[in-house]
């Protein structure tokens, strides 16, 4: 693999870039892997990579029905955090964010990892009491998080509104100072280089029609439109279809997937330095490193897989974060993308064995799958190499929904009164 | 000031000039201009910074596709906005128009230090360094990257104007008022259809404006549309400038985008500032036109250099003459015209130069006619000029080798690469495309929607061509919705149809890797880019825009996407189509947020739910929380009380005398008919067979999945008739929730559900004269502790209101809930307040409410419970009808966790240091642990109690019902925190508070 | 926004006048008690998810407050019937989507 | 804005040139739901209960919309409403159904003036236009549930919840100034 570094880029400039070689190989499939991956987002993409540096298992081929890094990997708001309230999920999404920090050296590719810092506005006496549980429940799981006053929320975001009498006044806020964004499309292309450098065979464009399960009941491959590939082990990280393909092996999931929107504005000088979200108004903000807004919108209520979402949800979206940051009311949105996303009943994800020997899954990560990409590859690497979980992922089961060990991080911002 | 306008040319009024500032220098221009318009007509190219390389630009476009001449508007305090496309904005007398991207000024900009750079900064260089040392990209990379990046600068203060929003339904939605529009209008406008007409710009009539030479019917272009439009308008054609359609969304939902007062110089009144417009149509006619396309070739973005289109319209339809001494670099026919034009209109035309080895011979003849000088099988090769183009160097080409070099000397270079079909609101509808070779560009193809391509946007050029398209495609919807329509299209002289060819870069004997080749203009995404990224492995069309941004800017690709892909193309060595455009996303053009928020700004924002008693809380100077959609009054502060002394009072009154409260936004369902005793027994976890009329009862609702959904009080009314409350906040869902499982599950039974939530207003009398003050009042009960004892309901008259009389208590004290119908609230409210006064009646909020049940240790759904605890884990096993067959969340009950031990069970805490917990403070068994701890559960609630003398806590702790006596410890940032397990209840363990003293 | 059929009122109408309710067809035994774990989770959490026309259930909120069934296509999230509950589950093959 | 709610006098919100708003004096209301053979129903409200959703029926001072196949919403003077309650009781045994009186809960502002139907149409995404003079529907004004009563081309009323109505009101005077100043 040809080094990345400033001396690099410096030489080719010289010859006028004409020598830079291809960062991963166009690899047409071969006859028999000892793992297939389905799926070339991050997380796929992102396991191969681990099977081969960390569990010597290079025989490895991702596949992908369009091209890599297309699907909600290229098309998420790329926050990054691990506030989260469950043991089980703090340690999952620290465990992404401890990679998140050398990865850009581990990969020999800048994937911009910025530890801006995300803001979560408490607007109600419930959302404090939910806030406050999760900062301290994140300090005893050396998860950093702390409550700022509406003040201390107004210095870290000069653009936040905090007037008394907003119809969602800011009385407070839980910052993680670690937590931050990245270049989406880095992350995708970084693992795949990396991983292609250590022999990992990228296949774009090649539907996976069928998973096929021999007489014992144990996976022999995938069928695709490029022919059938066998496979010792078939790993599925195919997010909103992930239902689809793995109903194939006759694995039906508690998943439904939905339509999610996400938009930028036209690009600014810097004006907002972190990331900021509030769920009582569904809304979260950041401005990219190219000076667009960059605002997350939430899922229209119907299962699709068309990409397409309704205006209404942005009308809505918009609305929030106007009211939020009023000075924002004459920017212009520039770009409005739809992805799909596949939800469990408890919002967090699985990423486990299934009942078919040597078929794996990682999937249910709704609208919070980006943040996960390192950490979640890696165990879900452990899995796939081990045939065992690791002890981060273990707790994320299929069979959970059965039992009702639920993580259900959801279920944990309830409202009533 | 030199003045490039020409007399008696354009539709500009020059008999009004209109004032305005470009970067504080005073210019004039005349009524109907652009921003763009008036500043050519002062001799202005240069009119911003590009966004990499801060390299100096002019308008490449007079229209929204303009990614080169992007300025700030301001309009006195509050009203500025970045990035408006000069090209559009139209003049008024005052505006203040500002460039951006640069420092310290438009004409020097030290950014432009980048442009040396060039080499360096190829595509994704960033990608590939910034990644030493390790710790420079937070303190020194990034900061640096940030700093470069935006265009112009946010707004920073509050938007004084309003904005507004409107639904419209029609048969027939036609975007674009060129000439397929009009045609099309009027032949879908027959009886009985509503047709729409919307164009984005500030008049109708598309490219005729620019083309005033053509006749229709006999009669110049320009009288013909008058009366056109004059007729449309006269067979009930709505029609709308300033008018874009944004986005083309589900089942013929047309997003729309109308700009009421930026041009304006006076804001009129009650006037917003844009309203967005939903639009339902039953068939859509998209007439957007073409866009041209610019030539590719090094140095082909000097202020100077612009699409000869654009020179067209700037003559044609704005008077302005945007050189004297032009070059006309083309490869279509159409650039022809602008030189024939722009001679005619004073300028010399230094050549005509064209990539063609031939062309038309009345081409040939006219331009030897006008004596202009014309180069055929010609490239060109470079430029020269800082801050405007001086020359263009173009070379002979022969058999594919390049000729040795001439230099012409120049004021303005008016380029033309043909033409590509509008096809943005076409891909929103997910059709799809087909490439048509002979034209090299995508044409529309099929789409779901019911929606019909007319005119250029579908690849037929010329006037005479999209006017029979236009009428066509209106006769054709016009069928599919049932009438006939006869319109046909007029006749057209003067017409200028061409012909071209598709260039990717223009040849060149220059070192092609250092040509400054611009795609995409405001991204500096050069042809070389392109193919670096191709090289790189950059093998779908999707990974090379990302890699180089190419199609990103805000013009969103409409000048870019299609040259790249036919450099990407090339660079692959694959036919277009195998590689694909882009996917076009909304909106066509960038639209204001507050257009998208539009009402909902400010009062309009979220609607806030208030009760009867509200205004009156307001008067006595409450403090309110916001519970779900309503607000509620938190606590009753008298002067220098803050919250925790205005609650103890408000808890020591309910406690010693009398305590009112507004119940109010409670939920309330009444559940009607034979059937409703069924209903409740497999709704609610509790049995109701046994319960008597005029008798209530706890209720707890779990889901399916067996855990607590919500809770109430409910009232037996009639052996038919249920009153059932619910949580302030899941009232709509649980009588979803019910609706879903009636209709859906039990469709048999022969019950109803009727929200009476707001029928019926809750006034909670709570303390040990809440009889004493009652009683009185009350109609038709007595209220002893026999004839109407705890839990007890009727309907009854209070204060002379009809009501229904719950006695119920919250707080452990004697407690009524008296509920009257909402218009009568304030009056039964004002009669208690009178009559309790000899009580010393006290009001209190929910955070009183709050204190005094958890000294009761009854629990608070989604505080002390969320969405994981079942009745079982909150001590409310009593309230679980073990006998009954089935209810909601019995089998999910069963399942193996729900029943596991040491589940965290709701337990009581009091700290061994009587300080406060903090809700939502984190437990553990062991305390000496290391980080990562093991928890064991969390505070819930947490008060200081005035009638304990201490703080006293709620927790669900693991096992905690079998730990009662146990020390458990909350460690605290700055200190670890000992409390004993208790049960939940701190108050009165016997109820005897609760009895009426005979 | 969808446009959407309700079967009661027999009109089409804007999305925003209904909530979308999951999954039909998903029948609760009528004795729960006796169903296996398992069973409990596929009637709770297991669906269908599939790509293309999916057997679903609306409400009419905002209009006749009933809920009703839908076939609609999850690729083009264009409605292919909707029914009344309780009426038999429609054959997909006679299914032509409607263009309303 | 309470005095919606506890007002008993009709009052104007907006006035525009082409629109006005105002607030309906109190009235009688009841939600009536019952299934199967409505005779007895109709015989007891001395009319016939109309069922196709949207549809009304009037009689003596009673006028009456079908929201649902089951449901129906009915409007009278407010001293009748105990009588028709007392003769719907009658009916319980033989007849089941459910009679509530929700009178208190909602208020009903009247929307006319020539452009009515347009003011209508900032907040309702449905066609106003299609609704038949003479009909009713349930429907969705700014997400609020309300109900739509055309009485006229150009006159409406509209049924609120009491909670919701400061909003919906507050959006339709907004409205009529935005249509007063573009007909100005």
């Amino acid at each position: 693999m040809a080094r990345f570094n400033a001396l690099s880029l410096l030489k080719h400039s010289l010859t006028g870039h004409k020598n830079w070689p291809e960062q991963w190989p166009e690899a047409q499939p071969r006859a028999e892997y000892d793992v297939v991956i389905v799926g070339a987002g991050g997380h796929g993409l992102g396991a191969a990579y681990y099977l081969a540096k960390q569990h010597g298992i290079t025989n490895v081929a991702v596949i992908d029905k369009g091209w890599l890094g297309g699907g909600n990997t290229g098309r998420n708001t790329t926050i990054i955090r691990s506030n989260y309230l469950y043991d089980e999920s703090a340690r999952l999404y620290d465990h992404s964010v401890d990679l998140w920090e050398d990865l850009s050296q581990e990969l020999n590719y800048n994937v911009m990892y910025s530890k801006r810092g995300v803001l979560m506005l408490a607007h109600t006496v419930h959302d404090v009491q939910s806030f406050k549980r999760h900062i301290h429940s994140n300090r005893l799981n050396g998860v950093d998080n702390r409550w700022l006053t509406a003040e201390e929320c107004k210095e870290y975001c000069p653009p936040l509104n905090i007037s008394r009498n907003a119809r969602y006044p800011v009385v407070g806020g839980a910052l993680q100072e670690r937590a931050g964004t990245a270049r989406h499309d880095a992350v995708a292309w970084g693992y795949a280089r990396a991983a292609a450098a250590r022999g990992v065979d990228i296949i774009q464009n090649c539907p996976v029609t069928a998973i096929r399960r021999g007489p014992d009941g144990r996976v022999t491959g995938v069928e695709t439109a490029k022919g059938f590939i066998r496979a010792k082990k078939v790993a599925v990280s195919a997010a909103g279809h992930t239902s689809v393909v793995m109903e194939t092996a006759g694995v039906r999931l508690p998943l439904e997937s939905f339509p999610l929107q996400a938009l930028v504005s036209e690009p600014v000088k810097p004006i907002f330095p972190c990331v900021v979200m509030s769920n009582a108004v569904h809304a979260y903000i950041s401005q990219s490193d190219k000076g667009e807004l960059v605002i997350g919108s939430g899922t229209d209520q119907y299962t699709s897989y068309s990409q397409r979402g309704g205006l209404p949800l942005i009308e809505h979206t918009i609305a929030a974060i106007t009211e939020i940051f009023p000075i924002f009311s004459r920017m212009r949105m520039l770009r409005k993308w739809g992805g799909i996303v596949d939800v469990t009943p408890d919002r967090s994800p699985i990423i486990a064995k299934t009942p078919v020997p040597g078929l794996y899954v990682n999937c249910g990560w709704g609208t919070g799958g980006f943040k996960a990409t390192p950490g979640s590859a890696h165990v879900f690497a452990w899995t796939i190499a081990r045939d065992e979980p690791h002890r981060i992922n273990a707790p994320f089961t299929i069979e959970r929904f059965r039992t009702g060990r639920l993580i259900d991080e959801a279920a944990a911002a309830a409202v009533a009164h | 000031m030199r003045s490039c306008r020409v007399p008696g040319r354009g539709r500009v009024d020059a008999s009004r000039p209109v004032g305005f500032t470009f970067d504080g220098r005073r210019y004039q221009g005349a009524a109907g201009d652009t921003v763009a318009s008036a500043l050519l007509a002062n001799g202005v190219h240069l009119m911003g910074r590009s966004f990499k390389y801060h390299r100096p630009r002019g308008p490449v476009s007079a229209g929204s596709e303009e990614p080169n001449a992007l300025v700030g508007t301001r309009r006195g305090p509050g009203r500025f906005e970045p990035n408006t496309r000069a090209t559009v904005q139209e003049i008024w007398e005052g505006l203040e128009v500002t460039s951006q991207n640069r420092f310290p000024s438009l004409r020097f900009d030290v950014s432009a230090v980048n442009d040396a750079g060039y080499m360096l900064f190829s595509a994704g260089f960033y990608y590939k360094t910034f990644m030493w040392p390790r710790g420079f990209w937070d303190k020194v990379y990034e900061p640096f990257i940030r700093r470069a990046a935006g265009l112009g600068v946010s707004p920073t203060e509050e938007d004084p104007d309003t904005y507004a929003s409107r639904n419209l339904h029609c048969d027939v939605l036609i975007v674009g008022a060129g000439p397929a529009g009009l045609a099309a209008a009027r032949a879908a406008a027959v009886e009985g259809l509503r047709v729409v007409l919307v164009d984005e710009n500030a008049e109708a009539g598309g490219t005729l404006l620019s083309e005033p030479q053509v006749r229709i019917d006999g009669r110049p272009a320009w009288d013909w549309l008058a009366d056109e439009l004059a007729a449309l308008k006269g067979l009930g054609v709505r029609i709308m400038t300033r008018t874009t359609a944004i986005g083309y969304y589900h089942q013929n939902m047309v997003g729309l985008c109308e700009k009421l007062t930026d041009h304006l110089a006076q804001l009129p009144a009650d006037t917003p500032r844009e309203r967005l417009w939903r639009v339902r149509a039953r068939w859509v006619v998209l007439a957007q036109g073409a866009i041209e396309k610019p030539l590719v070739f090094n140095g082909n973005d000097r202020p100077g250099v612009m699409l000869a289109g654009a020179a067209q319209t700037y003559l044609n339809r704005y008077g302005v003459r945007v050189g004297d001494r032009p070059v006309v670099l083309t490869s279509h026919d159409s650039a022809w015209y602008a030189a024939f034009d722009l001679q005619g209109a004073g300028a010399r035309v230094q050549a005509i130069v064209d990539t063609r080895p031939s062309v038309r011979e009345d081409l040939l003849h006219e331009a030897r006619a006008l004596g202009i000088l014309v180069k055929l099988g010609h490239t060109a090769t470079a430029t020269s000029g800082r801050l405007r183009v001086k020359s263009l160097r173009v070379n002979p080409v022969q058999g594919g080798q390049v000729g040795s070099p001439v230099t012409i000397a120049c004021d303005a270079v008016l380029m033309s690469g043909g033409w590509t079909p509008s096809l943005h609101l076409f891909s929103h509808t997910q059709g799809k495309l087909a490439w048509d070779e002979a034209q090299t560009t995508f044409l529309p193809a099929e789409t779901r929607e019911d929606c019909v391509i007319a005119g250029a946007g579908r690849g037929l050029w010329g006037v005479q061509a999209a006017l029979e398209d236009g009428a066509a495609r209106g006769r054709e919807v016009a069928a599919a919705l049932g009438k006939d329509s006869a319109a046909q299209a007029p006749r057209v002289q003067g017409d200028r149809t061409g012909t071209g060819v598709t260039q990717i870069e223009l040849p060149t004997d220059l070192n092609a890797g250092r040509a400054k080749a611009f795609v995409d203009y405001q991204n500096d995404v050069t042809a070389k880019d392109l193919r670096l990224a191709v090289r790189e492995g950059m093998h779908s069309i999707e990974h090379v825009k990302r890699y180089t941004t190419n199609g990103m800017a805000t013009d969103q690709g409409k000048l870019s996407n299609i040259n790249g892909l036919n450099i990407a193309a090339d660079a692959l060595g694959r036919p277009q189509p195998q590689v694909g455009l882009t996917t076009f996303r909304p909106p066509y053009t960038p639209t204001t947020f507050g257009a998208l928020a539009n009402y909902h700004r400010g009062d309009h924002f979220e609607l806030t739910r208030k009760t009867p008693i509200d205004a009156w809380a307001e008067a006595q100077g409450a403090a309110f929380e916001p519970v779900g959609q309503w607000r509620r009054a938190w606590y009753f502060p008298r002067p220098g009380e803050d919250m925790e002394a205005a609650v103890r009072r408000e808890c020591a009154a309910v406690r010693s005398s009398l305590g009112i409260f507004d119940a109010s936004s409670l939920g309330k369902i009444e559940v009607i008919g034979p059937d409703a005793v069924t209903f409740m027994e497999r709704m609610y976890t509790n049995p109701w067979a046994k319960l008597g009329v005029g008798r209530c009862r706890y209720g707890l609702l779990l889901g399916d999945d067996g855990f607590i959904r919500d809770d109430g009080v409910i009232g037996r009314l009639a052996a038919d008739r249920f009153h059932v409350t619910t949580t302030t906040g899941g009232a709509a869902r649980v009588l979803n929730m019910m609706e879903d499982y009636l209709q859906t599950e039990w469709p048999e039974l022969n019950v109803w559900l009727t929200s009476t939530t707001e029928q019926w207003s809750t006034v909670a009398l709570n303390g040990p004269n809440a009889a004493k003050l009652l009683a009185p009042l009350v109609e038709g009960v007595e209220l002893t502790e026999d004839a109407f004892p705890h839990m007890s309901c009727a309907e009854c008259t209070v204060a002379g209101l009809p009501a229904r009389l719950f006695r119920v208590s919250f707080t452990g004290e004697i407690g009524f809930e008296v509920n009257v119908p909402s218009p009568m609230a304030m009056q039964l409210w004002d009669r208690l307040w009178q009559d309790g006064q000899r009580y010393g009646i006290t009001a209190y909020g929910t955070e009183t409410m709050h204190v005094l049940r958890a000294e009761k240790g009854y629990i608070i759904v989604g505080q002390d419970t969320d969405g994981t605890v079942t009745p079982y884990d909150a001590g409310m096993g009593w309230a679980v009808g073990k006998s009954k067959p089935d209810f909601v969340g019995k089998r999910g009950l069963a399942r193996p966790d729900l029943v596991a031990k040491n589940r965290r069970h709701l337990v009581g805490l009091l700290t061994e240091d009587g300080s406060r917990l903090e809700e939502g403070a984190q437990i553990v068994f062991d305390p000496k642990q290391p980080v990562p701890m093991t928890m064991v559960g969390h505070v819930t609630s947490s008060y200081h109690s005035q009638a304990v003398g201490r703080p006293i806590a709620l927790a669900l702790v693991e096992g905690g019902q079998d730990r009662m006596g146990q020390t458990v410890h909350i460690p605290m940032p700055d200190r670890t925190i000992a409390a004993t397990i208790t049960g939940t209840v701190f108050v009165d363990p016997e109820n005897t508070r609760l009895k009426i003293e005979a | 926004m969808l446009l959407i059929h309700c079967p009661y009122c027999d009109e089409t109408l804007p999305e925003v006048e209904f909530t979308y309710a999951g999954q039909a067809h998903v029948v609760r035994a009528a004795d729960p008690s006796s169903q296996t774990d398992a069973e409990w989770e596929n009637f709770l959490f297991i669906r269908s998810n599939p790509k293309g026309p999916h057997y679903e259930r609306w409400r009419h909120l905002h209009g006749c407050g009933r809920f009703f069934n839908a076939v609609r296509d999850t690729v083009s999230d264009r409605f292919l019937t909707t029914y009344k509950a309780g009426a038999p589950r429609p054959d997909l093959s006679s299914l032509q989507g409607d263009r309303t | 804005m309470n005095k919606l709610v506890s007002s008993f006098t009709a009052a104007p919100l907006a006035r525009g040139a082409v629109a006005r708003v105002s607030l309906a004096p109190p009235v009688g209301r009841l939600v009536l739901r019952a299934r199967g053979d409505l005779a007895a129903l109709n015989a007891a409200l001395g009319l016939t209960l109309p069922t196709t959703i949207g549809q009304r029926a009037a009689a003596a001072g009673l006028e009456v919309l079908c929201l649902g196949p089951d449901e129906w919403m009915l409007h009278l003077s407010p001293d009748q409403v105990g009588a028709v309650q007392a003769a719907c009781a009658a009916l319980m045994a033989s007849h089941p159904h459910s009679l509530v009186d929700v009178s208190g809960r909602e208020v009903t502002l009247v929307i006319d003036g020539p452009r009515a139907a347009e003011l209508l149409t900032i907040g309702c995404a449905r066609d106003i236009e299609a609704i038949p003079v003479g009909q009713g529907r349930r429907t969705a004004f700014d997400n609020v549930t309300v109900i739509l009563w055309r009485d006229g081309s150009a006159a409406f009323r509209l049924d609120v919840w009491n909670s919701f109505a400061p909003h919906v009101a507050g959006l339709l005077e907004t409205g009529c100034r935005e249509l007063a100043a573009e007909t100005a």
